[in-house]
Formats: structure tokens, C-alpha cells, sequence
């Protein structure tokens, strides 16, 4: 199996709350992609890459979650492929992803149609160690993508809530450089399935380690002459998020397969969402006063999973439009 | 072999599903006649008649091996088989027991003696099996079995008490659970007796329930002799048979009614969609349409469970941790549709279960009451979750 | 306290599903009302009453509901007289309400404009044991009222969920004879906020009771050698019944006093039905197997709690609009 | 007596409110400078200048007897200062235990001598006071503690360790709880003692959280030699002065938290109406505005706690379990609006807490993060619903 192969070639460089630099673990982990072909697993083999397909990057998203990869993958390896595979023009980045030398730091936010002067992105995730710029914005089904390198551009850090990623504020000298690409409705769909995906797979990895550490902690710590994880409130509460994650995994596993839908992917990422947010809370919960102090690496996976939650509008957006679209459908089909 | 329709013989698993269709949509409503899109349609009477006509055209033992009369169906095509009735709107079997639990356990573990005697009767449907499992103290609990069977001579005396027996008061037999030694372990004197319903010494007592219809009974033993032959297995070897038993359904039991639970949110949305209430359609309303969106959510996840036990279940594996996690999202979200239901009825909650002039004949609102043990039944949802969290996460008991 | 007096007085009175005869019930509970005085306390002196106030009124629902009261308490000794108090010319059926000889039969519809013809009216509530029929319309902030007396009324039954309550179908010959009455927003909220209290009191009732006989129930069982309600699971969903009934506890017992606000009651009895639905529905769930049972009475608290949280469009809808009153006018104070 | 300023003396509890409102929207901008309205008003350096220049205006002792120097205001109007003082945004207090634990405790538990020692220099701010009570292996269970004193001549001498030690990194004195006795029960053989933070051997480690500050500390004794003087009450006696201390603050703990929750509330709603986002102004999302719902109920709950509370307590009543109840209830929709917050924030969450660009900067984020502590700190969650289910309920242990 791909997972355990990433897995244990990321087990020995791990983020610590007590040696916390990022940018230095990004560094190593970046070149670590670029070794194992990680960063080449979504390019086709005509663009230097492997043409490995979504259940790899499912694969290799999972564990970077599970071990809080710091650097920006699914920017790079899935988010620019996927968009090049919609404007041919981008594919010519394509060797670059694929060799690791290309790094893509990543912003939603409105884009201004860029008439004239410079123009200020905040936050922007990964910016410190990227060579190039992905700014989406998504409304009405469609999505409009700025894409540029960082030559000439002005990047200022912010202090990050999430210690695995690094966050700037990056202005552009001249946007008009780089006109904003709009995707129509099948390319957004497209695009956003793939990302639905890797993001997915990362939060289901993030929630499962948080789990484990649980389990691992009531296990063994003892309260009351038991050790904790006897009582019968938290295996329940613990059975839950169990059943969130493992919903989760089923419906991600779904989602890569043959003929697996856009609804299919998007309801993937909104279960795995909701089952590491789930996870990560419980797991600070039940690990008491030591939960939350900083010596433990457990919030870093709750701001891991904050993080990511809050992409595209977060899951309540997800879900909203997820329901929508089952109500119309059924509402249809009557008519 | 060619009992039955000929869809049965098609080779490939989209063709059989495919002609099964054709064959309900053209012989449920020859068999319905005026009882179809009634609540008729699914009173114990056209069950029975519904479940006869099956047999008779050759749809039963659909899994079992071809020399005992069987059509020796992977689990998928069962599974696609459960699928196809619930989408059809067929209703429920009444023998489902017989044919779901007792005949794969009697081919499993039955002498060829009682395989003969029971396997034709169950395939023809002339005889209703009931299943006598649960106890007053001994629910989730069956290492506290009571019940006891003691032999005398060539039969064995029973004596006790079950509980929560579904279908006993028109059962022909009852696979049942007793004790008969004293056994180390709790585990260890228990065995499986076939007793015939009709026995000097059975009274069943339905049990009344909170929709108004009687769905169980309570059944009593009263010194019954039962012959010895009707030992099924071995004298104590009564647990492995009663777990084996309890597996055969595991695969194929989620599917039809995750169908029919699509059926109903896709009805909830359309009633919700011709209901206006306050002067908005109760479908715009956001928390009708954020319930609505967890559930469809949900009932697709379900699917997925579904699909994987099966898939496991044809490669021998049997469900583990994930027959809980079914289970319980199955039953904990089934309620919540129909909490949803009553909501979107409004004032026509108050009407009874059995009012006609209800919405769907008063359905809704059965199922609204009648949900509430479908997290008790089968193992209370309180079980379930322990058994994920120390079979599946291994926390300390 | 009052609240003994009544819960004294029914508790000889009481329904079981042994014994499902709501209708001699009925007549017993309606004669103990009357007697009691109940039906005249929230009636003014000059009408006969006695003028109590609503934290009387609130004692007695809360009773009614623990005791499963049979009869048409809150519709005739609360929003009749309630109705009244904005319409003089309904005040002549007050001496009638407090002496207990009418009794108001209740439904929520849309109310015809009644130009010709029959009118009908399902389902309706407590009908068989009725005087007088009151239907209310809600719509836009303001009420709609149609009282009436049921002379050459046709009153068909029809099977009741709820035991408490008879149900049935209501046809009049001759609407013409009692034309709804529009009551203003402001009278709209004086008399929902009447009955806001009445049902909130009811459910609290229904709530407390289910708790009540779960409590002794989960003490007494065993299972696995022990009460199960030593496990932990159980107490804390228990626990959770026990903070929800108490909440809205508080927020009735606030409800009734001097300077509580139309938001009040309304706040109140969306408390009270979200913790009667809550320890209903827990209490089923952890009588196992004899909860669903016929013979016990527990399914009786479910369905009365179920028939009541529906009235005037369900929690979903008061709690809607209780948010979004608060929204609104947070917006305002900051503009 | 006539300390501090002149509303300390109205006879209504409404006047009292009204001259404290319109003291606060004098003296606050006032000490505050061009801090106001930035996150340095609730800077560590602030805090202590606030409180210093409260009990310089003469607004300490509130609730003491006259004839120590204090107001002897009743609860009721001390819960109206914790209130107003909220309502005001006033910087949370450094010296809380001080003042809230420490003091009473003192009043009604220390020596003549202990008194005129250590009142004076609470009433002035002079001395920063902590408390000792969690361990290590003691958070939930008292009980459990093992951190030893032991008489020799005229001192304890005081081996252990400490944790989740609130101010120790800047405290004067530390009200600590060690074992002196053997007992027959664990609650038996425990001593308060009253110690100078500055005697030898006492090490603070300042624990550092989820929000990257250090708001907690680790103490560790070792060999600390403590003044036979300095025993608060009887030696072995100090179970029952624990459990009245965490009582005094119990009555008027809330208010103030509840007062700042509906504050943050109500600037969440603000926040919402002026974003939009994918077209849709933010509040108008139903996912939102039921959570906003939820929450307004919610907190308008508490404030009816909070006074039931207070009215109890000044008629001697104990909070009982209500005390847990809202515990629960507020720490809980604490996490719930925070967890809304960070909805609201969408792509603005990934700022850290002290990022003063971010939107009030940086106290969302910062708050979010604390919140997850609010469920476990002061009884974590699952004790106070074992307390609700045992004490209240009655159910079995």
C-alpha cells in the first residue's frame, strides 16, 4: 500500500511543538515529495509526471495529514495539475510541479479585475515558501483562478494559527501580468472534485491521528483507580468519532473510484471535515489540561483541521449546496 | 435448474437486476390489484399473500445450494434481489426469518434427517419461523439466558420465558435458545432447539406496542416436550449456532432498508415541497432543508457501508466494527426522518397511526412511533457503541 | 404551593393505557378543574374569575401535563379568556369558562373568509368533549380567530395519537355565523404569550414526568450486574435531561413575572418543548424493550409531547423567529 | 466609613448601578489612554494598572466587613460591580484570587494575626495571590493529593508539585494544599497553608497553551520551609476550608462571564451582517443564523442561572447542582460561538492570536483557542454531568 510507504518515509520528520520550524520542516518534507514522486503523482507522463490518479493523492494526502506535512502539497501537486488540465497554457508548469521546483502558495479571496497599480492578497498559506501565487474565487458554480510566479513580489509574514503552514501578506507590483483565468461550470467541477479530495483525505488524516492519540492517552491515563478510557461516556464519545472518521474514509474511497460524481467528492470532503473537526475537539477534551498546553503536538492537529475546515466557505457552504442540490434533483425528477 | 423466472439464469449481475425489475413491475400490481398505493398494500395479509406468490414463482432460496431446491445466488444478486423489492415498494415478508436465518442455519448445522424435513416447507412458505433469543432479563445480555430445556428420555422438557418474539403468534416453529448444562461459562450450556409452535404447554401473548399493533409477543414454557431429533448441532454447542445464526443476515439486511429510507426522504422532499405553512413552503424553510441535507448525506454514507459488508461479506469476511457503526447510523438517522416528518406534518401529527385520512394513510406517522425502537432493537444503540469502542478502539472494559 | 394542590388532586385521576378511556376521563378531569377553581384563575374578578395571574395558570399546565390532564385546560382557561381580554364582546363566555361549563375545542388552519357554504375543519383537537371551537390562523405577526359554539355542528372522530386528546373532524353548517376576528400585532403577542406559557408549562410537565419514571427506572434495573443507571453514558444523557427541564424551568418561572417581554414567553416554551422532546424521546430509549410498550405509560408523554410541540408551527418556527428578532434589532442598535 | 467614591453609599441597588455605570465611563478612558479600544486594554500591563487604580479609587473589600476596611456590599451588588465592569469592557483583574478566593477565606478562617498580616495588602494590590490546588495526578480528584508538608519544630517543610497554577509566575503569596496527616480517608489528613512564593525552593514553570501564551504554571517544592504561622485553620483541617473557598466566588462567577458573552455575541451578528461572501451577506446564511439562534437563547438561559444563583446565595443557599448545569451550559455555547466565530472569519483563521492585523486583532482567534479550556478547567464537563446525574438525579454511582 502507497499509504504506509508515505507514511513511514514522513514518521521520522515530524513537526514538534518543541522544535517548531516550519520553514526548516518544509524544506525537508518538500524534498521528500519531490524524492518519493509524490509532487509528479497527479501529472501525466507526457508532463513528467506518473499519472498515479486520485486514490494516490488520496493516499499521499491522508498521511500528510496524519503527520502534518508542512508544505503546500495539494496546492502544487493537485490544484495547479488540475487546472492546467483546463487551460493549456499552465501545462508548461507542469515539468516544474512535477520535479518538486515548483511550489504554489495559495489564497481565497476576491480578485480585482486588475486594471491598474499593485494589488494585496491576506492571508495567503504557504507564501514564504512558495515560487508561485494560486488565488482562487468561486461564485455562482463557477470558479475564477489567478495564477502567477512570486517573481517581483512583496511578501510580508503573519503569525500563523497553524504551525504547519506559514502565512504572508503578498502584494503583486503588476497584476495585469497575469490575467485571471475563469473556468465554466464542468472545468470548476472538475477542479474542485480533485481538491475536495486532497483536502478531504488530508483532514481524514489529521483526524485519525488525533483519535489515535486519544485512544492511546485514556488508555493509559487513570483517574478514579481506572484508566479513563473505561468510562463509559468517552467510549461513546470516542465510538463516534470512530464511526465519523471511518463514514469518512468510505465515502473518500468512493470518491476516487470510477465514476465517482462531483456530488460524490464534495460529499467525501464534507464528511471528512466534520469527522476531523469532530475528532480533533474530542481529542483535546479527553486529554484534559494537557490537551491544550503547547508541549503536546494535539492542537496542532485541531488548527491543521480549523484551517483546512474553513476553505470554500467551510462546510456549512459544502453541505448547504450539497443539499440543494439533492432537493432540486428530487423536486425535478417529480415534475 | 430452472425453477423460477429466467432472469435468475441471466450471467451478468446488471442483467439479473435488470430483469428482476421487469418481472415486480409487472407482478406486483397483478397481485396488488385495488391494494396498490394503499396502506393494504402492506397489511399483514397481502404480506403473507405477496410472500406466497414469490415462492410459488420460484423466488425463494435464492442462496442455497442447488440440491436443496436453491438457486446457490452469490450474496451481491441476494443483496440486489432485497434491493429491487424495496425500490418496487413490495412489502415486507413475514417469513423472513424462516427464510433468512433458519434455513441457512439448518443447512449449515442440520442433520440431512432435519434439512428434509425443514428446507421444503421454508422454500414453499408453509411454514412461518419465529426465533426465540431474547428473555425479560436477558436483552443485550445472552449469557444470562434462563430458559432451560432438560432432557428426559427422548425429549427435552422447556421450561421459561421469551420476549420481544416477532411473528410467534402465527409461527408454525421457533428456532430457539436454552440451556441445558450447567456449563463454566455462561456460554457453554446453551443449545438450539426447532420447536414446534403447536406443542402442549406454548402460550404467546402479543405484545402491544406504542403504535398500537402487536409486532412482538411474549412466549411461555410450560414443561413442552420437545422431541429429541429436534436438537439442532450438538447438546451445549447451542452458541456458535446462535452466533453463526445471527451473521447470515448481516450482508444483505442494510440494503433494502437504506432503499427504502431514500424512498421516504425523497417523499419527506416532495411533501415538503406541495406543503405551505405560514406563508412559505416548508421545503425553503432553513431547518427542514439543513435536516434534509444531513440526512441525504447520510443515507448515501449508508450506502457505502452497505456495498462494503457485502463486498466483505462475499469474501468471507464477516462486518466487525462496521455492523455497529451501520446500525447505528441506520437506525439514529431513521429516526430523525421521521422527526422531520412530523415536523413537516404539523397539526396532523396528532392524528393516530391507523387514521386513514392522514397523510399516507397515517404511515408517516406510524413510522414516526414506530422508529423509536429501532435504536433499541437489535442490540440498544448504547450496545453498539460500546462494542466499537472496545472491539474496535480497544479501550479497557 | 399550588402546584402540589393540583398535582395532589389528579394524582388519583390518571390515564393508563390499561384503562384508555380519555373520554370518562375527561369528564372527571374537567369536573376536578372546575371545582378546583381552575378554570376560573386567569378570569378577572367581575367576570366571575378569580384573577389569579399566568405563574397560577403556569402551575396548573405544568401539572396537567405530568398528569397526562385530559381535556381542553389551556385552550378554554387561558386562550379563550385571553382572546377576551382584546375583544369585549367575547366576555359574555367568561362566566361560562370559569364555572366550567364551556369547553373549547382547538385547531390551527387556515380560517375561510366564509362567504357560503359549510366549512371543515381536521384534524381538531378535544372536540368530543367540546362547547365552543376556537381555530387560529398565524400569519405576518398578527392572529386570526374564529370562536364559535358547536349548535348544529357535525363532529366526526378520528383516531387520536395522543390518548390525552380526542380528535376529530369539525364541520359547521353555517360559518357565517361567527366571522374570524383580526387581533393587532400587539394583541397577537399578549395572547400568544398567554398560551407560550400555558403549553410551555404543559411540556415542562410531560418533560419532568418522563424524567421522573426514567430515573427510578435506570436505578432499579440491572444489566451486566449492575442498575444501569450506573453507567456512565446513561447519567450524562440523564444529566443533559435533567440541565435542559431546569433551563426552561427558569426561563417559565421568568415568563410569569412582573416585566417579562413577549421574547420571554416565547424563549420559554421553545426551552420547554425542545426538553419535553429530549426527555420523551431519552426516556423511550432507556426503558429499552418495555419502552415502546403499550402497557407502560411512557409512550402517552411522548405523544402528548409530540401533539404539543407542533402547535403554532413547532419549535422550528418559534425559534426562528425568536432569532430572528434578536438579530434584527442587534443590526438596528449598531445603525 | 467613607472609602471610594460616592455610589459605594446609594441605598438602591439601581442607583448603586447607575453611579458605578457612569464612575466606569469616566475613570476607563481616562486610565486607559490610547489603549482604548486595542488589544493592549487587555495586556497583562493594563490589568495590573486597572486594578491598581480601582483599589487606589477605594473599589476593594467590597463584600468585606467594614471593620476591615471593607464596603460589606451585599452579593447582590458585588455581582452588579462584576457586571458592570463587563458591560463596561473593563481588562479582566490579575489579583482575582486574591480578592475573590483568598480574602473571604482569610475573613472567615484566619487568625487575628493572619488577617491584619494579609488583608491590608489584598485591599491595596501589593500582594499577587495564587492558588494551589491541581497536581499532576490530581485534577479532577482532590482526593488524590500528594504533595506532603511536614512539621519539624516551627516549620512545614514542603515537597511536591503543582499545576495549572493560575498568576504563580507573578504571585506574592500561594493559597496551597498539602497533605500533613495520614487520615483515614484521603480527605482527611489535608492542611491549607498561606506561602511566600519567594521562599527558597519554589519553582515556577510557566506552562505554555494552545494559544501560545502561558497562563498557566507548573510549582514545584522542594524542601520549602513554611512558618508554622503560616497554617490557615487546624492542621488536617483543610478539606472543609477548600471546599468553602471555591464556594465564595460561586455566586457572582458568572455574571460578568455572561455579560462578556453576550457582548461577544452581538458583535459576532455585527460581524456577519457586514461580511459577504459568495454573494450572500454572511448572517443571512441559515447555517448562521440558527447558530446565532441557538446561542441568543442560550445565553439569555444563563443570565436566568446567574441570578438564581445570586438570589440563592444571598439567602445561604448553596448553588447545588445548578452550579453544574450552568458550568456546562456556559462553557459549552462558549465553544459554540467561537466555534461560530471562526465560520464567520472564514479564510481569516488561519492568522494566529497575536497577529494584530487580523480581525479584532487577533482575539477571535486567540479566544477560540482559549475556549477549548473553558470545558475542561473549574470540573471538566464530565464531572460536572457525573455530579448533575449523582447529586441531582440521585442515580447510582
Amino acid at each position: 500500500m502507497l499509504r504506509e510507504a508515505v507514511d513511514s518515509a514522513l514518521a521520522n520528520v515530524v513537526l514538534t511543538p518543541a522544535e517548531p520550524d516550519p520553514q526548516a520542516l518544509s524544506r525537508r518534507h518538500w524534498s521528500l515529495a519531490a524524492e518519493m514522486g509524490w509532487t509528479a503523482a497527479d501529472i501525466d507522463e507526457a508532463h513528467g509526471g506518473l499519472g498515479l490518479g486520485l486514490a494516490y493523492i488520496a493516499d499521499i494526502c491522508e498521511s500528510a495529514g496524519r503527520h502534518l506535512f508542512c508544505g503546500p502539497f495539494a496546492e502544487t501537486a493537485v490544484l495547479l495539475p488540475s487546472v492546467a488540465r483546463e487551460v493549456e497554457t499552465l501545462s508548461a508548469l507542469l515539468p516544474g510541479v512535477a520535479a518538486g521546483d515548483v511550489r504554489v502558495a495559495y489564497a481565497e479571496a476576491s480578485i480585482p479585475d486588475g486594471s491598474g497599480g499593485s494589488v494585496s492578497f491576506a492571508p495567503v498559506e504557504h507564501a514564504l515558501q512558495a515560487t508561485h501565487l494560486a488565488v482562487i474565487e468561486e461564485s455562482g458554480g463557477e470558479l475564477r483562478v489567478l495564477i502567477t510566479d512570486l517573481d517581483g513580489a512583496e511578501i510580508s509574514p503573519l503569525q500563523s494559527m497553524d504551525l504547519s503552514v506559514s502565512v504572508a501578506r503578498v502584494v503583486l507590483p503588476d497584476p495585469s501580468r497575469c490575467p485571471p483565468i475563469t473556468l465554466g461550470a464542468e472545468a470548476t467541477r472538475r477542479v474542485l472534485s480533485a481538491m475536495h479530495i486532497a483536502v478531504g483525505a488530508d483532514l481524514l488524516g489529521v483526524g485519525e491521528a488525533a483519535l489515535a492519540r486519544t485512544v492511546e492517552h485514556v488508555s493509559s491515563r487513570k483517574q478514579f483507580g481506572r484508566p479513563i478510557g473505561a468510562f463509559q461516556a468517552l467510549k461513546h464519545r470516542l465510538a463516534d468519532v470512530h464511526t465519523a472518521l471511518r463514514t469518512a474514509r468510505l465515502a473518500l474511497a468512493h470518491g476516487v473510484g470510477d465514476g465517482a460524481t462531483f456530488q460524490d467528492t464534495r460529499a467525501a470532503r464534507t464528511l471528512a471535515a466534520d469527522a476531523a473537526m469532530r475528532a480533533t475537539a474530542t481529542a483535546i477534551q479527553l486529554h484534559g489540561g494537557s490537551g491544550f498546553s503547547w508541549e503536546l503536538d494535539l492542537h496542532l492537529f485541531l488548527k491543521r483541521a480549523r484551517r483546512l475546515n474553513a476553505r470554500t466557505g467551510g462546510t456549512n457552504r459544502l453541505r448547504a449546496s450539497a443539499g440543494n442540490d439533492y432537493i432540486e434533483r428530487t423536486i425535478a425528477a417529480r415534475a | 435448474m430452472t425453477r423460477g423466472p429466467g432472469f435468475l439464469r441471466e450471467t451478468g449481475d446488471e442483467a439479473f437486476r435488470a430483469g428482476l425489475r421487469d418481472w415486480l413491475a409487472a407482478a406486483l400490481p397483478v397481485a396488488a390489484g385495488d391494494r396498490l398505493g394503499t396502506a393494504d398494500l402492506h397489511g399483514l395479509a397481502f404480506r403473507r399473500e405477496w410472500e406466497d406468490h414469490l415462492c410459488r414463482s420460484g423466488l425463494s432460496g435464492l442462496g442455497w445450494p442447488e440440491a436443496l431446491g436453491g438457486h446457490a445466488l452469490s450474496l451481491t444478486r441476494q443483496a440486489i434481489f432485497h434491493e429491487e423489492c424495496a425500490r418496487a415498494g413490495t412489502p415486507l415478508p413475514v417469513n423472513m426469518i424462516g427464510h433468512g436465518i433458519v434455513a441457512p442455519t439448518l443447512i449449515d448445522y442440520g442433520s440431512a434427517d432435519q434439512k428434509q424435513r425443514y428446507l421444503p416447507r421454508i422454500l414453499s412458505n408453509s411454514e412461518i419461523w419465529c426465533q426465540g433469543y431474547s428473555e425479560p432479563g436477558a436483552g443485550s445480555d445472552l449469557a444470562a439466558l434462563a430458559t432451560r430445556a432438560e432432557r428426559r428420555d427422548d425429549v427435552y422438557v422447556l421450561n421459561g420465558q421469551k420476549i420481544w418474539t416477532s411473528f410467534a403468534d402465527i409461527a408454525d416453529r421457533c428456532l430457539l435458545l436454552a440451556r441445558t448444562g450447567g456449563g463454566e461459562s455462561p456460554r457453554a450450556g446453551i443449545s438450539v432447539l426447532l420447536v414446534d409452535m403447536r406443542l402442549p404447554g406454548i402460550t404467546v401473548r402479543p405484545i402491544r406496542q406504542i403504535t398500537g399493533e402487536a409486532d412482538y409477543n411474549e412466549v411461555f414454557f410450560d414443561d413442552v416436550e420437545v422431541p429429541a431429533d429436534c436438537l439442532l448441532g450438538e447438546e451445549n454447542g447451542g452458541w456458535r449456532i446462535a452466533m453463526a445464526a445471527a451473521n447470515y443476515e448481516r450482508s444483505t439486511y442494510f440494503v433494502p432498508r437504506i432503499v427504502r429510507m431514500q424512498a421516504e426522504l425523497d417523499a419527506l422532499v416532495l411533501l415538503a415541497a406541495g406543503t405551505f405553512r405560514h406563508g412559505q413552503r416548508l421545503i425553503d424553510d432553513p431547518a427542514v432543508r439543513s435536516t434534509v441535507t444531513d440526512l441525504s448525506l447520510n443515507v448515501q454514507a449508508l450506502r457505502l457501508y452497505a456495498d462494503r459488508i457485502l463486498e466483505m461479506a462475499e469474501q468471507g469476511v464477516p462486518p466487525g466494527v462496521d455492523g455497529s457503526s451501520v446500525k447505528l447510523l441506520w437506525s439514529e438517522n431513521h429516526q430523525r426522518l421521521l422527526d422531520l416528518a412530523m415536523d413537516i406534518l404539523g397539526p396532523d401529527v396528532v392524528l393516530g397511526p391507523q387514521e386513514r385520512s392522514a397523510p399516507a394513510e397515517g404511515r408517516w406517522n406510524r413510522d414516526y412511533l414506530w422508529t423509536r425502537a429501532e435504536t433499541i432493537l437489535a442490540g440498544t444503540s448504547e450496545i453498539h457503541r460500546n462494542i466499537i469502542a472496545e472491539r474496535g478502539l480497544g479501550l479497557p472494559r
